[in-house]
């Protein structure tokens, strides 16, 4: 099982799946997309660390992998689109900038990040690749939430960063003890709760969910 | 320092010497306009004439304003005695003068704007507006006399090392330089601004437009103008003996015998009817300015004090 | 060392008046008051003590692991301490009457008490910990009471004033650090010391920093913009707090630096300085003469006055970077002189002008006259205070002057040539700052006291109270005392010229001024005495020769119309007016003149005059300083757009430029 | 092993269930007022004990030091004068009709739940166990701004872009403390290896460029979280739409608590990089913070929002005490952490009686007021000043101790620049309060005054005197840093290893 999984480098196919979900973002249009690539890109993390804990054999990793399948591949998406339909929200989703153009730029990032990520940091670890898609997932989804208006959009982008940061993790470390893993689950679970809450606050407050109304405080 | 000990030993005529001007300066006036009036082919009133004004005066009586305070009143004594006290400090026969331990030349210009200072302010108590014009315009000219009279004199301060008037006299006979030339010009300029005359003011006049010193005194009667007028008249001839002293001493007696004296006195009545006549001279040939002109004429006169300087110090003589 | 409970005990009075001052009862108002007046008068003691022994170090107190707080006391401190205390007491005097119905907090009593206490520790600073400490402690105290009359004008004057005196400090703090360091010391005394081996280039750096840091303080032009802004709007005995010392600080840290610490530089520090105080002298009383605020008129003239003062401290730099030491202390002698002799007379000028205003109800000189017949003893306050400060004998600012020509005149004797004709233009810069000073007093006292009252507030004005009149005599006596007898007083801050020059010159000589080099010398109380004895020669002439006279009385000659009005009279505005259009380059003023007809052009029904000048130094430096950085600010204001995505793309940039150059 | 200290972390949960189960709004306050001082109480002899030596529990997983131990203790007195000035400023809410029952109890619940995870973040020994308490804060407080107890739509504004930079910026802290676990790991396997005592002993031995690319992403994130420009964002917002009490907490402590995160990192970071790095990373972005804020105070028509600037600069000169390092520079950037923890609050706590009184947070409508409130108006011009930087306050002291080590250094141009903005901001915070305390109080602002009579009762009482002792403070730490407080600095600036 062990050698097969690292004779087709299965890692490596479901990380670079990971990050095509995050870059397509710049191609969606609407909110219901957005949902469904993250729940996709959730379900592939789950997967990637569920073969990690094959490779390992440690049991709080499938633990982990079990969380994450619970958390981010069920119950956020499932939440997600409750607001969607509570907001009823536009469908049309106007970015600042044109898709090709986006794409462009998110293609810039990735170069950025394997610049970056020069010889000699990592030496060990069981893929460098894995840890520069993840932080290119990080970059592209904070690019995400820089160009689209939406205030449900963000919070989606929010959450692809934060399951880059899991897969980031993951490539690092072989998972962090369980009981930190659970702390940080919880406290995205309740970030992402809260962000809904606010996302409702503000459609209310504003009569819209348009993030270009919330520019009253400056200077 | 030995001024003290010094000026123990000094002989009667050094502390009398001052009463000359007390006693004469009507005496100059009174020439001054003898030889104006002369020149302008007119007979005029005897040179003994302020001496009748003055005593005229005194035997007044005298119109004060309502409006006046008691300053009003004190100012003519305090003029008197300020321009009395310049007199004191500068030594007009011989350097013998034990009052050079008093003060020196600036000690005195400082005496003569006191004197100033207070005719102003009396000329602004009636809270006329003749009396505010006088004082506005006196200081006005004063503003643009005073910088360039204490550069011409402290070239000479210089040249002599000291601003020691009798020290200055003692020593210049020897040391006449075209520096000297240029102070004395500004100086006599100096002098003709401070003492009214034409072409700075007229002293002959009451036309509103044009007068200056009539203007501050023009509320004062009786013995409080003969006082302002005498110290007038002692002012001008202070000056004239200042000039005398620190430009062209040559001749100022240097010890206390009677022979000297003499010689003295001669050397100082020639020098000073000299300064009369120039005076006269100036008034009537030159015609009164307009006020605002005045700043080009002194001004000129203050370039004419900084050369002498300049001069002073690159020829160092 | 038995000073030290001494200087104990002088803080604990202070401290408690302040406090007292806290408690809010208004009948309770004047205690503040004598406790600095005890204060004062034990620092007065202490200062005394300082001028005659070696220098002392008090016991320092640490304030974190890093810096402590340390006075030491020596002669300069000494000088000044006495300086302080002289005028202090007189305030506190006046105070207690003044502030008895007035509008002004009874937090007045408590900054005051913290104004006089800071301005003794600046003095007592051994540190530069401590300095800055009570240097901005004075500022914060003084800033609380330029505000004190609650205005809009009040509080735009004192954010002024706060700001200039901050970047004041900032240039102290700068050149401190350099010391700090070149010397690694933190203290004056080790600075003095690790002082030898610093290139003169770095030298120079401190010098100028000193100059435009202590000048702003001082109030030398150019920087010289907030101290009539701020004296307009102060209460009149602040104000003679702020003229007559708090800007004399600025003076006490420059001599404390360039001085003390500094040694001798080359020669052009001194002609700099003598510049600097020409150009200060001269444009502050230029500017001052045209004033018809009485207290910003004062304001001007201590500009003026702190310009005098440079004088003979540029003169003594001079000649010391010359190595002619018995001319730089003569020098120093003229400059500290003046400086006690300015703080004695400022201080009775404010007062009499706050008395004046106080009863008067109004700041404006058109609005005054003939308050002399009505409040004649202040009045006679005010006029010794301007025969002093004006420098006519025998008061004590002709003395100080006098001494500062002679150390001028003497310029002659260093070698440059430079030297030989700057000092003398410095001297007679100094005649004609003389006579315009002479001018407006002449228009200040005049306009003010004298002729008939422009307004009804003046006509039923009336003598203030005894303790007011109290602490004008406080300062007016020995503004004549000083002028008659200067021996006593130069000996009291010999010392201070001493430990500064490195030499000493008796001047004072059985009642004479005698000036060694030149053999020059004044004899005030030879020249009272002759004074005397010539006014009792012509008032026993005047009787022998006039007999006795009366005096008619009758209005003031009117030209034979019916009756002159107080509006006929000459006006402040119209006094100097001949000055305004000789000195018009200086001042670029311009006029406007409403006429309305009746018919014209024949029949005028009224003429509106209007005429101003261009304050060249706000028009030209200030404002347009303070707008561009308004306009650069405003413009940065875009930054914080409030649009959320741009504040994520700020984090994206941060981040790839830290991970494309820091990694 | 000492159970007592998971005191301090239990009785602020059980304060916020029992204050959130009150449905009295007069007694609510001094319920929370006494869980405070109950914190207060069984918290001080563990803070005692920290600056003596380490003190654990749960085996290493909470671990006190002095850093520990001095941070804990400004948050739990600042938690005792917030919740003593809340009572009143609640009680003037409410009979405003500005919020209801369920919005105090709201408040009161959140504000302990607040002070636990900053509890949390100070105690922690694991750094990712500081990492979860620095994100629980950033989701509390943000409650706290949006939803405590009044929706307004600029509140919900703020909360909002509160929440999003720090969640975004936090996520990077997180990947930092990733990175620096794998770097650890790397050298002692996964043992502990986020424990912040392991790391400290064997942090020499760690890969520097990995720590490098670490520091980066912890500094822009925690740096996010503790206001230092260019990613500081949502804190002006953020301070000038939350209630008073709230901005004094955040500003005065919140900040400091994710400074704290940089701290512990930095000296991690520096044994293996080496003191540059870090030393120019945190002097750049300190230097940006004081400038960026120096201009914006300068132009600020919202004191409140002048006040949040503000501690964006005092921020920056924290960072910049804590790079130019050394025992000097680390001492003046604690002692500052200190001062600008007791001068700001003092502010806030002012400036929420003066909006209270005057109804608005614009500088232009605000006039005189040391006319018509002497005390508040003496109280906010010492803070005023204190905040300015002047002598004889306490922030003159420790930014001078930052300016002397940076001499000490010779960074001449980073003192240069510093004086020169700390000018600037000298005349800002003057042009805005001046024009406030200063003047005369319009018609306007009278009437105002008149339509919100000052309540003499007891919480006002205890709100003056709050901020009197704070003011007393300001001036007294001006003059003298008392010993224990110097003792306790000096034992920290060892634990952060400086030589």
């Amino acid at each position: 099982m062990k050698s097969w999984i690292e004779a087709f480098s299965i890692i490596d196919f479901i990380s670079v799946g990971i990050l095509l979900t995050a870059v397509i973002l710049n191609a969606f249009k609407s909110i219901e997309s957005y949902v469904k690539s993250y729940t996709v890109n959730s379900w592939l993390l789950a997967g990637l660390i569920a073969v990690v804990a094959v490779l390992v054999g440690e049991t709080h990793l499938y633990i982990a992998a079990l969380l994450t399948l619970a958390t981010k591949g069920i119950i956020i998406p499932l939440f997600l689109r409750g607001i969607v339909r509570r907001m009823r929200v536009t469908h049309e989703i106007q970015p600042y900038l044109s898709n090709s153009l986006s794409l462009a730029i998110s293609g810039v990032l990735v170069a950025v990040v394997y610049a970056s990520l020069k010889e000699g940091i990592f030496i060990t670890g069981f893929s460098k690749n894995v840890l520069q898609i993840s932080i290119a997932v990080i970059l592209i989804s904070l690019f995400v939430m820089i160009t689209r208006k939406k205030a449900l959009t963000q919070a989606i982008g929010l959450l692809f960063m934060e399951n880059g940061l899991f897969l980031a993790g993951f490539s690092l470390t072989f998972g962090m003890p369980t009981m930190i893993e659970l702390g940080v689950l919880f406290d995205m679970l309740m970030g992402v709760i809260i962000l809904g809450i606010f996302a409702i606050q503000i459609k209310r407050a504003f009569a819209s969910a348009d993030l270009d109304k919330l520019t009253v405080l400056k200077g | 320092m030995s001024f003290w000990k010094a000026s123990i030993e000094r002989d009667t005529m050094g502390y009398l010497q001052f009463l000359i001007i007390i006693l004469f300066s009507p005496l100059v006036n009174g020439m001054i306009k003898k030889l104006k009036t002369n020149m302008q082919g007119r007979v005029g009133p005897g040179v003994l004439q302020p001496y009748y004004d003055l005593l005229r005066l005194l035997k007044k009586d005298m119109v004060v304003s309502t409006t006046t305070s008691w300053l009003f009143k004190a100012t003519p004594y305090i003029v008197f005695t300020a321009t009395a006290t310049a007199a004191v400090i500068v030594p007009v026969l011989s350097t013998e003068s034990p009052y050079s331990m008093m003060g020196d030349v600036i000690t005195l210009i400082y005496l003569l704007a006191l004197g100033r200072f207070f005719m102003a302010l009396g000329g602004l108590d009636a809270g006329t507006g003749f009396g505010g014009e006088g004082s506005s315009r006196e200081m006005t000219v004063a503003i643009l006399v005073e910088p360039m009279m204490m550069l011409a004199l402290f070239t000479a301060a210089i040249s002599a090392g000291s601003t020691n008037i009798v020290l200055i006299a003692t020593v210049h006979p020897a040391a006449f330089s075209p520096s000297h030339l240029l102070a004395l010009t500004a100086f006599i300029v100096a002098i003709v601004a401070e003492t009214g005359r034409v072409p700075v003011d007229n002293p002959d006049t009451h036309l509103e437009l044009t007068m200056i010193h009539e203007g501050m005194i023009l509320e004062y009667s009786g013995r409080y103008l003969a006082l302002m007028e005498w110290a007038h008249y002692m002012k001008q001839m202070i000056l004239f003996t200042l000039a005398i002293d620190i430009f062209f001493p040559l001749g100022i007696a240097q010890s206390g015998n009677p022979a000297t004296l003499a010689a003295a006195v001669a050397v100082y009545a020639a020098k000073v009817t000299g300064m009369t006549l120039l005076m006269a001279l100036v008034e009537s040939s030159r015609a009164k300015m307009r006020f605002f002109q005045l700043p080009s004429l002194l001004g000129g006169a203050f370039v004419l004090a900084f050369l002498s300087l300049v001069t002073h110090i690159m020829m160092g003589k | 060392m038995e000073t030290e409970q001494l200087l104990f005990f002088c803080i604990v009075l202070f401290a408690v008046g302040a406090l007292s001052a806290l408690v809010p009862v208004k009948t309770f108002r004047f205690i503040p008051y004598l406790f600095s007046l005890a204060g004062s008068l034990t620092f007065l003691f202490l200062g005394l003590i300082l001028t005659g022994i070696t220098p002392v170090s008090y016991q320092a107190l640490s304030s974190s692991s890093i810096f402590e707080f340390s006075l030491r006391g020596d002669a300069l401190a000494g000088f000044f301490i006495i300086t302080i205390s002289l005028v202090a007491s007189a305030v506190s005097v006046y105070s207690i009457g003044f502030t008895r119905n007035s509008v002004y907090a009874s937090l007045s009593g408590f900054f005051i008490n913290v104004l006089i206490l800071s301005l003794y520790a600046v003095v007592l600073s051994a540190n530069l910990f401590t300095f800055l400490i009570s240097w901005e402690t004075m500022a914060i105290a003084s800033y609380f009471l330029v505000t004190l009359d609650r205005s809009e004008e009040a509080s735009r004057a004192g954010l002024f004033y706060a700001v200039m005196t901050h970047i004041g400090t900032a240039f102290i703090i700068a050149l401190f650090f350099i010391l700090y360091r070149a010397t690694n010391r933190m203290d004056f005394e080790g600075m003095k010391a690790g002082i030898t081996a610093m290139p003169t280039a770095v030298k120079t750096i401190i010098f100028i920093f000193a100059l435009i840091g202590f000048g702003t303080k001082a109030g030398i032009v150019p920087l010289h913009t907030w101290i009539p802004r701020a004296y307009t709007v102060v209460p009149p005995h602040v104000a003679a707090l702020m003229s007559g010392l708090m800007v004399k600080m600025g003076i006490y840290g420059f001599l404390r630096i360039s001085f003390d610490v500094l040694g001798q530089g080359p020669e052009w520090w001194g002609i700099t300085v003598i510049s600097v105080g020409a150009v200060s002298a001269l444009l502050g009383i230029l500017y001052g003469i045209i004033e018809n605020d009485l207290k910003r008129f004062l304001a001007y003239s201590s500009v003026e006055n702190v310009g005098i003062i440079l004088l003979g401290i540029g003169a003594s730099m001079m000649f010391k970077s010359n190595g002619l030491a018995a001319l730089s202390s003569l020098a120093l002698t003229a400059a500290l002189f003046h400086v006690l002799n300015h703080a004695l007379f400022k201080g009775v000028l404010f007062l009499g002008a706050g008395s004046i205003i106080h009863s008067s109800g109004t700041g404006n000189m058109e609005h005054m006259g003939g308050l002399l017949k009505r409040m004649p003893v202040t009045g006679l306050f005010f006029l010794s205070g301007a025969l002093s400060i004006c420098a006519l004998p025998p008061f004590n600012g002709f003395v100080s002057e006098w001494l500062t020509y002679q150390a001028l005149l003497l310029g002659y004797q260093s070698p440059s040539i430079t030297a030989k004709i700057v000092s003398p233009l410095g001297g007679a810069a100094l005649a004609l700052t003389g006579a315009i000073a002479a001018a407006g007093f002449v228009k200040a006292f005049g306009i003010t006291l004298l002729g008939a009252p422009r307004s009804d507030k003046s006509r039923d004005a009336e003598e203030v109270s005894f303790s007011m009149l109290a602490g004008m005599a406080i300062l007016a006596v020995p503004c004549l005392v000083f002028g008659l007898i200067p021996g006593p007083a130069l000996s009291l801050l010999m010392p201070a010229v001493y430990l500064l020059t490195g030499a000493s010159t008796t001047l004072e000589h059985h009642g004479v001024l005698g000036i060694g080099q030149t053999s020059a010398a004044l004899s005030p109380i030879g020249m009272l005495v002759t004074m005397i004895v010539m006014m009792i020669a012509v008032l026993v002439f005047i009787r022998i020769r006039g007999g006795k006279r009366k005096i008619v009385y009758a209005d003031s000659w009117d030209c034979g119309i019916s009756g002159l009005t107080p509006r006929m009279q000459y006006t402040a505005t119209a006094f100097t007016k001949p000055i305004r259009i000789i000195y018009k380059r200086i001042y670029l003023p311009s006029r406007d003149i409403k006429v309305q007809y009746f018919l014209k052009p024949f029949f005028v029904k009224s003429i509106r005059y209007g005429g101003e000048i261009t304050p060249f130094f706000e028009r030209y430096v200030y404002e347009p300083a303070t707008r561009f950085i308004q306009a650069v600010a405003s413009k940065a204001k875009l930054l914080q757009s409030g649009s959320l995505n741009l504040y994520l793309a700020y984090i994206l940039i941060t981040l790839i430029l830290l991970l494309i150059f820091a990694t | 092993m000492r159970v007592y200290v998971l005191f301090i972390l239990i009785i602020p949960l059980i304060t916020a269930v029992v204050c959130y189960n009150i449905t009295k709004p007069r007694v609510v306050g001094y319920v929370s007022l006494g869980g405070t001082t109950a914190l207060a109480v069984a918290a001080s002899p563990a803070i005692a004990l920290s600056l003596s030596g380490t003190v654990s529990a749960l085996g290493d997983t909470f671990s006190m030091d002095a850093l520990s131990g001095y941070i804990m203790a400004l948050v739990i007195l600042l938690s005792l004068a917030s919740a003593a000035y809340s009572i009143s400023y609640l009680e003037h809410e409410y009979d405003a009709g500005l919020t209801n029952v369920r919005g105090v109890r709201t408040y009161y619940g959140l504000f302990h739940l607040f002070i636990f995870t900053m509890l949390l973040v100070t105690m922690a020994n694991n750094l990712a166990i500081m990492w979860i308490g620095i994100e629980a804060t950033t989701i509390v407080s943000a409650l706290l701004i949006g939803l405590g107890f009044h929706k307004r739509p600029l509140a919900v504004e703020a909360a909002w872009k509160y929440i999003i930079l720090c969640t975004v910026g936090i996520t990077f802290a997180l990947l930092g403390t990733f990175i620096a676990y794998y770097a650890s790991t790397a050298v002692i396997g996964t043992e502990g290896a986020l424990n912040w005592t392991t790391l400290r002993d064997m942090a020499h031995r760690m890969n520097p460029e990995t720590m490098k690319l670490a520091f980066i992403f912890v500094l822009v994130g925690y740096g996010t979280k503790a206001g230092l420009a260019p990613v500081h964002n949502w804190l002006p917002d953020a301070h000038s739409q939350a209630p008073s009490p709230i901005s004094a907490l955040l500003s005065g402590i919140l900040l400091n608590t994710a400074f704290y995160g940089i701290m512990r990192f930095v000296s991690i970071v520096e044994p293996s990089t080496g003191s540059d790095f870090t030393g120019h990373l945190l002097i750049l972005f300190g230097l940006i913070s004081i400038a960026i804020s120096a201009i914006f105070i300068l132009v600020q028509e919202n004191y409140k929002r002048l006040l949040a600037y503000s501690s964006i600069e005092h921020m920056g000169i924290i960072s910049l005490g804590i790079g130019i390092g050394g025992p000097v520079g680390i001492y003046g950037a604690l002692l500052h952490v200190l001062n600008h923890a007791l001068s700001k609050p003092l502010m806030f706590f002012a400036s929420g009686k003066i909006q209270s009184r005057f109804g608005t947070t614009n500088i232009a409508n605000v006039n005189g007021v040391l006319s018509s409130m002497p005390l508040l108006g003496t109280l906010t011009f010492i803070g005023a000043l204190s905040l300015s930087g002047t002598p004889p306050f306490n922030i003159f002291v420790s930014e001078f101790t930052v300016l002397k080590a940076g001499v000490d250094r010779g960074l001449w141009p980073v003192v240069v620049l510093f004086l020169i903005f700390v000018v600037i901001v000298f005349y800002g915070v003057l042009l805005g309060f001046g024009k406030m305390l200063f003047g005369r109080p319009g018609d306007g602002a009278a009437a105002q005054a008149e339509h919100h009579p000052g309540r003499g009762g007891a919480s006002e009482w205890l709100a003056n005197a709050v901020m009197i002792f704070m003011a007393v403070m300001v001036i007294a730490l001006g003059f003298k840093v008392p010993t224990v407080i110097d003792e306790t600095i000096r034992t920290c600036v060892q634990v952060l290893g400086a030589k």
